[in-house]
């Protein structure tokens, strides 16, 4: 079955590709299978500087999900370029950049300097980041923050831009609108919905950062949900991810709107997900009476 | 090469307080290169328990393809595990980490110190060290009812006991111990508590020592940056999962 | 050991009760244990008339979750006064009425009416239903509508008045302030997120009405990260819900910052966990070290 | 009496295509009063299954404190009980809902019509009906390899079967059948999928007939208000798990 999937001019392969933060930058996952089988690789957010991140512990496990405070850890843009990219240069694999920062700016920088790589074939901006100028306001709650960066961040990205939404608002559709009105090529859509877990022994906070980013399965209905909502307000190619494991889920996500799809927690449990998964998909299409991508689209529901 | 593979449960059984040994069969095995190494577990099937739970290999057989794991029931995940039985089968990801390096340690007299649940690697490390060296093992419990493999240490080395209430062995930690003793040992390893870990790294500053780290873990293998740690290196930092879980004594703080 | 709790003037036997439209108005549980033995029972929301419900499906499983549109099904106020509530006089625990409705006027209606009857101890006002007249915009999610049906509900309940928020906001901590200025007398959190579930088979939302709540386990990290916050900013008593199914959750729901716990979705699994949770709830307080239920309120995370 | 108790698996097998039959022993059975009522089945530990699982209740046997669930697997919840064997216990809530009357009929000829996962719970009644009464069932299937139970209702009724695809019986459906027969029957039952309730409603409106219907379901004892339905009554609606599962055809609108 062909799997191939056009994402704002991008083509994929499948539409299978391991999502920010989950897969670092390929090294560790090459030693489970060949990078050349996913649709797209996203490596782990990038920031102007190198940044250490959150004290540990950094992850908690949660009913059917998980916490995670690792703070951006990254050895900053320059090193990513240096010592990270060349790696994933020996795969046919369209890489997606993540990007992160604290201000406008560093967004800017970051991805001029990302997207003038030749191996980066999109860029994907994280807004779930506190704005320092805007005392700690994330990027990604509020329209005008939102518009105004992705807006300043595309004038300086030739290559497809797509925006990563955060859940933690009242109206994500709101959000998406403005992102989309100025000039976002795709969405990502979910990130991780701010969670907390109390140790009963210490009777402190499990994550030293007191709350953590939940993902895994327990979310997986709050992203279909707000896939389903933007997905009435815009033609835009959506990646979706939020607890996907299985080729079910997949589906469940392509039939919510999205094109593409990524997989974040579940490499934890399994490094051969990715793998697994696009072996799997034909399979489970036929399996639902689908014949191909395209009837999957076909059959969004409205 | 780490592998993921279901391994067959021999025999599963407890062996102190809430502690247990468990035998695992496998091609994974043969994977296994150094006492240290580490197993990432998944619980049951892994629908609501999504992270898998780290455990170091307590010994190890490659001609037998068996492993034996020993592990403490802290929480629901082991609890899971303590109850499965003969011919079960367990979802493994591993051997993981780097473990001991004792490949150049001949005719040395070397110290091996361990707390509570950290005990269970340096068993394989003594079989192994023993070999061509003199080792102590010193070994410290919270109670009598704690103890767990003193048999099996004193076959592989002098091995001394420490229980923080003195139900067994000498009253008081392991560093109570270490300081009585008037060898010269050349090089020591470590494993247990952070504590623990650090009063030793004090304690025998002057040697070279080996420090076996743990810290909460998402994926194991050295890709999500959970298990971090602040290290005197070029990048600032280790992967506990990637680059340890053994670090040599002056690279980690604690 | 004593389990008495004060919730801003109404004391209860012990913290634990069950979660509104959970429990029915108590009557098919009052078969499995004696009603007595809870902390307080809180009844299936009130409308001002009878109203049918969604469509059916009404709920689908998640992971470590379900999903609910009920739609406020009830037979509306005066019937629930006329023939729910003389049954729950035979017990002597207080009785919680959760009120719901389409405007400001009809909250005002069912309150007044529920507050005036002696077996009800306290109301809760749901504020997560849209407002018709502002074109279907959540009353609660919107600080300034929030305040003013806080304040117009207040002025006819001469009980204690709890506010139950929706986690669907980008800043719970301005609703929360919101209505503790317009004069609410505790806090009830958290209500469900909206989800959505696909059926592969039909290729259509599971539920008839497209969007359902979440509740269950799966939300808990997000309910104890939102009492954390909410409790740093205030001393109303907060009535913590979401995903409690042992007692456990229920101390972590405590440290967070909850005065007492609602149990909705377990109930469902098991129709004595109320029961059992009352039951072992001492013993799980000594274990981790707990002489009182005060011990807990000392020990809140900060 | 509604009742959770953990009942012992005495078999669990495979009866037709994706169809198992599972025999429960346990106390629980004592209070089942009619054929037709249902038990809620929680799924493995109910960790990550919250919701349980409403299965009609094929058969009991108060004396041996035993009863049959007959069940096809659709999904997660149904695949895992599937597994069960001998010995495993299984949480269960029950009896529920109110089963269908059959105290009053004596000498009649009545009609007992089954679709699919529909027919489990019409042969505890075949059996009761089948004392004082001539019954006739009618049992519609998808194919041949979804048939079970035919034996066991040839022994209690005249059994008559349609198979959609013709593979085994006659090809069509139940109503296919019922068109066919002549005879006067006075009452009929039937169970099974929505759409074939709808059409046996129309069909036979002419008789006094009782409908047992199916709607996901939350907490299965009333409280919910998940498993409603549009009534003909003074409240206007019916809850499938209190006020039925089975129900006049005159009351409830398909
Ligand atoms: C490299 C390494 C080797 C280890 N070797 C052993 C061993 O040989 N024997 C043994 O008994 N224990 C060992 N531990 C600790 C063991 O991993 C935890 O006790 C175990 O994960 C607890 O799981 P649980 O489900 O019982 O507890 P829960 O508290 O329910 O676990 C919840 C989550 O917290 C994590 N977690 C809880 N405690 C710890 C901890 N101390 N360290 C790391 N993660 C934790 C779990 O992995 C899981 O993700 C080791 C830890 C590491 C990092
Ligand atoms: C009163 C009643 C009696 C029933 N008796 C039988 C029987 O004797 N034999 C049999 O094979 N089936 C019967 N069913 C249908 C059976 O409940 C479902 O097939 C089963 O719940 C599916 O569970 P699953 O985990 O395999 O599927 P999943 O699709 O994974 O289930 C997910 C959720 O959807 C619900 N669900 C899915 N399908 C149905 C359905 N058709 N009806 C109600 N809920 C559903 C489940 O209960 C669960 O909450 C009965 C249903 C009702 C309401
Ligand atoms: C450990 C971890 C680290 C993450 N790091 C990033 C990141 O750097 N940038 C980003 O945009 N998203 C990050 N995410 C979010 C994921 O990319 C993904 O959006 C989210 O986890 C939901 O998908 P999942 O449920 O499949 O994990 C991270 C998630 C996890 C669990
Ligand atoms: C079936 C169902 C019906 C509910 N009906 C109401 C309601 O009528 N009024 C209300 O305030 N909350 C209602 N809730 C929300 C619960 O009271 C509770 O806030 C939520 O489910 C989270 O708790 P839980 O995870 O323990 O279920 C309902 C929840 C469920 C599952
Ligand atoms: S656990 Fe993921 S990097 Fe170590
Ligand atoms: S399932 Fe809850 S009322 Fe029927």
């Amino acid at each position: 079955m062909n799997l191939t999937v056009n994402l704002g001019g991008l083509t994929l392969q499948n539409p299978i590709m391991p999502s920010s933060g989950c897969f670092g930058f390929g090294r560790e996952f090459s030693e489970f299978y060949d990078l050349n089988e996913l649709g797209a690789i996203v490596i782990k957010a990038a920031t102007g500087d190198k940044r250490f991140g959150n004290t540990t512990p950094r992850v908690a496990e949660t009913p059917s999900g998980m916490l995670n405070a690792i703070g951006l850890q990254n050895p900053g843009v320059d090193q990513i370029i240096e010592k990270e990219l060349p790696f994933l240069q020996q795969f046919h694999t369209p890489v997606i950049a993540n990007v992160a920062g604290s201000q406008l700016e560093e967004y800017v920088e970051v991805t001029e300097k990302l997207a003038a790589q030749q191996v980066v074939k999109a860029i994907e901006i994280n807004i779930s980041c506190p704005n320092v100028q805007e005392g700690g306001i994330q990027f990604g709650t509020d329209p005008t923050l939102a518009y105004d960066l992705t807006e300043q961040v595309k004038k300086v990205c030739p290559k497809p831009l797509f925006v990563k939404l955060s859940p933690n608002v009242t109206d994500i559709t709101t959000i998406a609108q403005a992102v989309e009105e100025a000039g976002a090529d795709g969405l990502s859509m979910i990130n991780t919905l701010t969670g907390m877990k109390i140790d009963l022994h210490t009777q402190q906070p499990l994550i030293a950062n007191e709350t953590g980013g939940l993902s895994g399965p327990a979310i997986k209905p709050i992203a279909i949900r707000m896939i389903h909502q933007v997905r009435s307000q815009t033609t835009l190619p959506i990646i979706g991810m939020g607890g996907i494991s299985t080729t079910e889920d997949i589906i469940e996500f392509l039939l919510a709107g999205a094109n593409a799809v990524a997989v974040g927690t579940a490499n934890f449990q399994n490094p051969f997900v990715c793998q697994n998964l696009i072996d799997e998909l034909p399979e489970t299409l036929e399996k639902y009476g689908f014949q191909s991508l395209d009837e999957v689209k076909g059959a969004v529901t409205s | 090469m780490k592998k993921l593979e279901h391994l067959t449960v021999i025999s599963n059984q407890p062996i102190a307080l809430d502690t247990y040994e468990i035998l695992l069969e496998g091609d994974l095995v043969q994977q296994i290169n150094r006492p240290g190494q580490f197993v990432h577990i998944q619980i049951s099937e892994g629908d609501y328990h999504k992270l898998r739970r780290p455990l170091s290999i307590a010994s190890y057989n490659h001609n037998k393809s068996q492993m034996t794991l020993i592990y403490k029931v802290v929480g629901d995940g082991l609890n899971w595990m303590s109850q499965l039985s003969e011919g079960d089968s367990l979802n493994v990801l591993g051997p993981l980490g780097n473990g001991f390096e004792t490949e150049n340690l001949f005719g040395e007299k070397i110290l091996v110190i361990g707390g509570g649940v950290g005990v269970p690697p340096l068993y394989a490390l003594c079989q192994h060290l023993s070999e061509h060296n003199d080792v102590t093992a010193v070994l410290g419990y919270q109670s009598r009812a704690q103890i767990f493999y003193e048999n099996q240490f004193k076959d592989v080395s002098d091995t001394l006991i420490a229980t923080n209430d003195g139900s067994y062995g000498q009253k008081g930690f392991v560093t109570d111990i270490i300081t009585d003793l008037n060898d010269d040992f050349t090089t020591y390893f470590a494993c247990g508590p952070l504590e623990m870990l650090s009063a030793v790294q004090q304690q025998l500053q002057y040697l070279d020592g080996y420090l076996s780290i743990e810290e909460r873990m998402g994926c194991g293998i050295g890709a999500c940056f959970a298990c971090v740690r602040e290290a005197h290196n070029d990048k600032g930092y280790v992967k506990i999962c990637q680059d340890g879980p053994v670090f040599h004594s002056s690279e980690v703080t604690l």
